[in-house]
């Protein structure tokens, strides 16, 4: 199980929900996932997003292992100048 | 549009050079005497890139029509150092890391060559306001004002020994 | 001064840490180095840019005859010579990016590209330029966030829905985008707290001022293919944009990067680079394209203008409970403004538990804005940092204290969500708090304050190569460039790695066929991600060569070490192999010593910095200037201190630029009326003291040396710790930037009114 | 554009004659962000510092003599003028970086007819003369009927300045110009103000000129900040008088560079600083300059 907390820019997809457990041990299988469950998602996440996982941000995260118990959070890509 | 002949010296040597009479020295130097280190940052004598001597003077080659360049003694960037010696000034930017981008380097050390060459033991301050033409985006002048003292010492005491 | 984390613990290096000369430093202090513009290939024909007198209006036609027919003309291009990529069905932001170097349908703001000129020189390219008859039909134009929010407000683009707005609104509007953080209980926060403030912010458009003119040289070929010489961050990106537009396989570009004249996140994208391919391809010969001054202000990027609306509530003991921040950022003519970041670093350095920061993301008719330094973080960080000097006050509480009590620490939940690791905000406040400076006397007549700042740092995509020449010199190769003195790290990672003198090391940056891809330079990556990648060539080198060690020893690899710059056998009974030796005997070790390293970089390490300043305030002219300014930053590891604190000042003077005079100021008309060095004032030298640089290193753990990145974060304080020092010299609070003397003096004259 | 360099005043008249939309200059400091900024090319540019009287600073016995095209660091850099005429020096000192002072002129900095330009306020205080070329010969009129309004002057066609002549002050007298601009260098005036202060045998002002500029169309005096020092000790109510009589003098604009109500008050800053600045060195107490 992990745990996947959601901003609040997501909310007009996920509703109420702001936090949820869930089990999928990559980004691509949890995105999948969870564009079952939110229909749309999907496409937000995967356009221009960073995962954090326990902390780390990692851009281009798709095909990204998520160790079990992990907190996964969907940011905006962090570019700079 | 009309072309002027123009004889001046440059960097030591006497040179010749056919410039469009209504154009820049700056244009000049670079397109038709291939002096690429006299740079354009804004062609209105505002940000000081393309500071060269001319008659030991320092001033902006963009603000220069080329054919008032007849007669006179240029020297740019590229005429600096010695054949086997940097100038003190361009040691110490290396040493002093004065540098980032390096775009407005060869304009700081023109001005900073004409101030010393005025003024062996200015301030901090004179440093500044001599300097002031000449803006410098990326290191916010701290280590460009202590190269600039850094040289100016060390020139003094060589002179000294001298 | 450098302020390690843990100095008994803190390895010794003999090169990392140390101030090298950088390898490009001769060619740059003798005029040798080449930019963008100094490029003259034979045969080169020159260009010129026609564009937009208005800020909004329809294209009806654009005829290119006269222009044509002008002498020593060779090329005209306008839109119709770049393929339609809306029609292709092209993702939207590659439909903009086309738009936004040649105008299609519509000119956007005053400066927008419609055609272009190749011709045998720049004054017949100018005059061609000129030449071009453009028909427009204005239309009514939006300046601000507030005007193009406003009800009945002129829209730019038809078709835009607010992205993530709740719910999905139903008609077009000039809202790209909304961000949006929450966490806790708003109301409970502000009932929880003691003194409660609420207060706007507005910042004005500015532009990251870089030297050198955005310029390049375009080589087309025959064949299909075209070199391109030019001047940016990043020129495997410039490559990707380029060959977007043109509608080519990126690999039709050989990109050489020329030496970069400073980016600041403005040159992380293209404007010339597909006209000058499109007109070489059309003329049949090189051309180059340089923007002049007044150019680069008018169609490059600046950061947003903004306004912002912050409410923060704290307790008597200085604890901040809760904080309601709205913003809105002007992305100029097309979506993109930095919101997005300024709404994950707004608060990003407190511990707050009940918030909400909503931003949005607003088109007008400027021009598109391009990434600054930290981008967006200094526009919040201003309000932000205004309003908790404010609170501190008001609660009479040192301000330094108030930070340390919120401040956000390993483990804390950041305000953007995931969970900070080792951070060292704690540490530049401390290291404030313990300079000389803090606890000077504040002088005569002055004021002092100060703020904070955050950014990310990232990582990325980045290879290197590093060759052991048959001298046994080392060549580093990545294709990254350097904007601030990167090769010079780069060299003392080698010199480190191999153990050698690190004149010994020569450090390049080459082209998109000689190198693999790189990201841009920005965000502060290239010493941690580059940096990296080359650290990693250099380990599994001195492998290789412990392998050819142990083969010239006929013993097992285990028994060499690499030490000092050589091999040695474990037992001290063979004469040491330098790199030298091992390099003579390559041919028959197994061949040629290189290796190439690639990698998606990970685990950037967030960087804090705490900044201090003392004012002197004219209160008759209502001039401002900084006596004293003092910067602590956590760098990590300082690679080479020279130039960490190089981006440390640098930062902190562009700051002092916007907190005084930096801004874009327009006509009501929608044109520039200030794209010049003398109206566009940054500041000159004579107006400065010294900027006193604290290194704070609190290395981070997932780098072998411990780099965060030091680029971005320095710019964030600067406006605010201004602002909370102005108020402490004369008791006014400025809360628009920038603190222009006209500001000023207003705002002395109103006081006590 | 064409190009000439005449080493006399008549062939230099000559060649303004001799073509219908021929130019003078000297720095060319003005003149080329001018026409790079798109204002019409001139056909013909006649270049004057070949001119061996108009680069000639020359002190005679009650005068000096300043070449219109003479750099101004030529000035800044004379011990002796800048003795005599500190305020004059400065101000021609603080036209732009040195750079600029290096091609900088007074003769350019008075024609090119900015309303901000920097020396005029300077020269006006000192009732310097420009002496005017024309076809029949030289004509001298005060530097302050000169300019007409922003970028406009009242010199004919074929007309250029050749010298500026400004008398040696008398004793007991000290001049000044300070202004203010945003940054310390590299700016153009928001507001500048000129003063020359003779005292008398008490202290008491025995003549004040003041003047100022970037505060209207021309640069101007204020005859009631005059007046209201003529004759009087220079004190807080004296200056007060003169910072009030400067700020009604101001006719300014709204512009990037500042606004009607900031510059009106300024001004009056400005004016009473560059009084006091001015009689201190009249009683021979030197100072440094108050603002840049």
């Amino acid at each position: 199980m992990i745990t996947v907390k959601f901003s609040a820019s997501l909310r007009d997809l996920t509703g109420e929900d702001d936090e949820i457990e869930i089990d999928a041990p990559t980004v691509r299988r949890l995105i999948k996932l969870l564009d079952e469950r939110y229909p749309g998602i999907g496409e937000r996440l995967n356009d221009a997003t960073s995962v954090a996982i326990n902390g780390e941000i990692l851009p281009d995260a798709i095909y990204e292992d998520i160790p079990d118990g992990a907190e996964v959070h969907f940011l905006a890509t962090i570019a700079g100048g | 549009m009309s072309r002027t002949h123009v004889s001046c010296n440059i960097n030591g040597d006497d040179v010749d050079f056919l410039s469009e009479s209504g154009g820049s020295l700056l244009n000049a130097l670079r397109d038709d005497v291939g002096l690429m280190g006299v740079k354009e940052g804004c062609g209105t004598g505002d940000c000081g890139a393309c500071s060269v001597l001319m008659d030991d003077r320092v001033t902006c080659a963009c603000l220069i029509f080329a054919p008032e360049a007849e007669g006179r003694s240029i020297v740019t960037i590229e005429g600096l150092a010695g054949a086997d010696e940097l100038h003190p000034l361009q040691q110490c930017f290396l040493e002093g890391a004065a540098l980032q981008c390096g775009v407005c380097t060869p304009g700081f050390l023109m001005a900073a060559k004409a101030l010393l060459d005025n003024n062996p033991n200015p301030t901090e301050t004179e440093v500044r306001y001599a300097l002031a033409g000449n803006l410098c985006r990326c290191t916010g002048y701290d280590k460009i004002i202590r190269s600039v003292l850094d040289a100016a010492e060390g020139m003094r005491q060589n002179g000294a020994q001298a | 001064m450098t302020m390690t984390e843990d100095p008994k613990n803190a390895p010794s290096y003999k090169w990392v840490g140390s101030r090298s000369i950088r390898p490009d430093g001769l060619d740059k202090v003798t005029g040798k180095a080449r930019f963008g513009a100094d490029l003259k290939l034979p045969n080169m024909l020159e260009g010129a840019v026609t564009r937009s007198p208005h800020a909004h209006a329809r294209i009806v036609s654009i005829d290119t005859s006269a222009a044509e027919a002008m002498p020593g003309v060779h090329a005209v291009i306008t839109a119709a010579d770049l393929p339609d990529l809306a029609e292709a069905g092209a993702k939207t932001d590659d439909v903009f990016m086309s738009a936004k170097v040649l105008a299609r349908d519509k000119v956007l703001w005053e400066g927008h590209p419609v055609a272009a000129v190749a011709a045998t020189s720049r004054e017949q390219a100018r005059a061609a330029a000129d030449a071009i008859d453009v028909v427009y039909e204005t239309l009514p134009h939006v300046l601000t966030v507030d005007e193009a929010l406003a009800d009945g407000a002129p829209v730019l683009h038809d078709t835009m829905i607010t992205k993530g707005a709740d719910p999905v609104p139903e008609h077009a509007s000039n809202a790209a985008s909304r961000a949006l953080h929450e966490r806790g209980e708003l109301d409970k926060g502000f009932a929880d707290a003691d003194l409660v403030l609420e207060r706007e912010y507005t910042t004005k458009p500015v532009h990251q001022g870089y030297i050198e003119p955005h310029a390049c040289v375009a080589d087309a070929g025959q064949d299909g293919r075209a070199e391109l010489f030019v001047s940016s961050q990043g020129h495997f990106s410039m490559r990707a944009m380029t060959a977007t537009t043109l509608g080519w396989e990126p690999s039709q570009l050989n990109v050489t990067p020329a030496e970069i004249g400073g980016g600041f996140g403005g040159k992380t994208t293209i404007y010339l680079e597909p006209l000058a391919v499109r007109l070489s391809t059309k003329a049949g010969r090189p051309v180059r394209l340089v923007m002049d001054r007044g150019e680069v202000f008018k169609a490059t990027g600046p950061t947003s203008g903004s306004r912002m609306k912050i409410k923060m509530g704290v307790t008597n003991d200085g604890q901040i409970t809760a904080a309601e921040v709205w913003m809105a950022f002007e992305a100029g003519a097309f979506p993109g403004s930095p919101v997005g970041a300024a709404a994950m670093t707004a608060i990003a350095c407190y511990d707050i538990p009940n918030f909400v920061v909503e931003g949005f993301d607003v088109v007008c008719n400027k021009p598109k804005v391009a990434a600054y330094r930290a981008p967006g973080a200094p526009i919040i960080a201003y309000g932000i940092e205004s309003i908790i000097d404010e609170l501190a006050k008001g609660i009479e509480m040192d301000p330094i204290d108030l930070r340390l009590k919120n401040a956000a620490v390993e483990g804390t939940q950041a305000s953007y969500g995931p969970q900070f690791p080792r951070i060292g905000f704690v540490e530049t406040l401390e290291a404030i708090r313990d300079s000389e400076h803090y606890k000077s006397p504040v002088p005569e007549g002055c004021g002092r304050g100060m703020a904070s700042g955050f950014w990310f740092n990232i990582g990325g995509n980045s290879t290197a190569t590093v060759h052991i020449n048959e001298d046994g010199n080392v060549n580093v190769i990545t294709g990254s460039p350097d904007i601030g003195g990167s090769r010079a790290s780069m060299a003392l990672f080698a010199a480190e790695e191999f153990g050698i003198d690190v004149d010994r090391v020569s450090a390049n940056i080459a082209d998109t066929q000689t190198i693999g891809f790189n990201d841009v330079t920005g965000g502060s990556r290239v010493t941690l991600a580059t940096g990296s990648v080359v650290i990693d060539c250099c380990r599994a080198i001195k492998e290789d060569l412990r392998r050819r060690a142990a083969k010239t020893w006929d013993c097992e690899v285990d028994d060499v070490e690499w030490v000092d710059g050589q091999a040695q056998h474990a037992s001290g009974t063979e004469t040491p192999l330098s790199l030298a030796d091992l390099a003579a005997k390559a041919p028959r070790t197994g061949g040629p010593i290189s290796v190439t390293k690639s990698n998606n970089v990970r685990g950037a390490g967030a960087g804090f910095t705490t900044q201090l300043v003392d004012v002197e305030v004219d209160d008759e002219l209502g001039v401002c200037r900084v006596v004293r300014y003092t910067t602590a930053q956590d760098a990590g590891k300082a690679i080479h201190p020279s130039y960490v604190e190089g981006q440390m000042q640098g930062g902190v003077v562009q700051g002092i630029g916007w907190a005084f005079n930096e801004e874009y100021i327009h006509r009501p008309d929608g044109t520039l009326d200030n794209p010049s060095f003398l109206d566009y004032r940054i500041p000159v030298a004579s107006d400065l003291p010294m900027i006193e640089t604290i290194v704070v290193e609190v290395p981070n753990p997932n780098h072998p040396y411990g780099v965060r990145g030091v680029g971005e974060a320095g710019i964030v304080p600067p406006m605010a710790a201004i602002a909370n020092a102005i108020d402490d010299a004369v008791d006014c609070r400025l809360v628009d930037l920038p603190m222009s003397p006209v500001r000023l003096l207003d705002a002395i004259n109103q006081r006590g009114e | 554009m064409d190009y000439v360099a005449p080493t006399t005043v008549e062939d230099a008249v000559g060649a303004l004659a001799s073509s219908p939309d021929s130019r003078v200059f000297a720095g060319a400091t003005d003149l080329i962000p001018q026409i790079r900024s798109g204002r019409p090319e001139p056909g013909l540019l006649v270049d004057l510092k070949r001119i061996d009287r108009l680069t000639a600073v020359t002190e005679n016995d009650a005068s000096w003599t300043i070449g219109a095209a003479t750099p101004t660091s030529r000035l800044t850099e004379d011990p002796a003028f800048s003795g005599q005429f500190p305020g004059l020096s400065e101000a021609a000192g603080l036209i732009g970086s040195d750079q600029i002072q290096n091609r900088s002129s007074l003769g350019g900095n008075l024609c090119n007819a900015s309303p901000a330009a920097d020396s005029v306020p300077a020269m006006l205080v000192n009732d310097t003369r420009a002496v005017i070329a024309t076809a029949d010969g030289t004509r001298t009129i005060p530097v302050g009927d000169v300019t007409t309004g922003p970028g406009s002057t009242s010199l004919s066609t074929g007309e250029f300045i050749v010298e500026f002549e400004v008398d040696k002050p008398p004793a007991d007298t000290g001049d000044a110009y300070i202004r203010m601009i945003p940054r310390t260098e590299m700016d153009i005036a928001v507001v500048g103000a000129g003063a020359r202060i003779t005292l008398d045998a008490d202290g008491n002002c025995a003549e004040a000129r003041v003047a100022l500029g970037a505060v209207a169309p021309t640069a101007r005096r204020v005859a009631d900040a005059e007046a209201a020092l003529t004759g009087q000790p220079i004190n807080d109510d004296t200056l007060a008088a003169v910072a009030a009589a400067a700020s009604d003098a101001c006719d300014p604009i709204d512009d990037k560079r500042g606004t009607i109500a900031y510059r009106k008050q300024v001004a009056g800053v400005l004016a009473k600083r560059a009084v006091r600045l001015a009689a201190d060195r009249a009683a021979g107490i030197t100072t440094a300059n108050g603002a840049h």
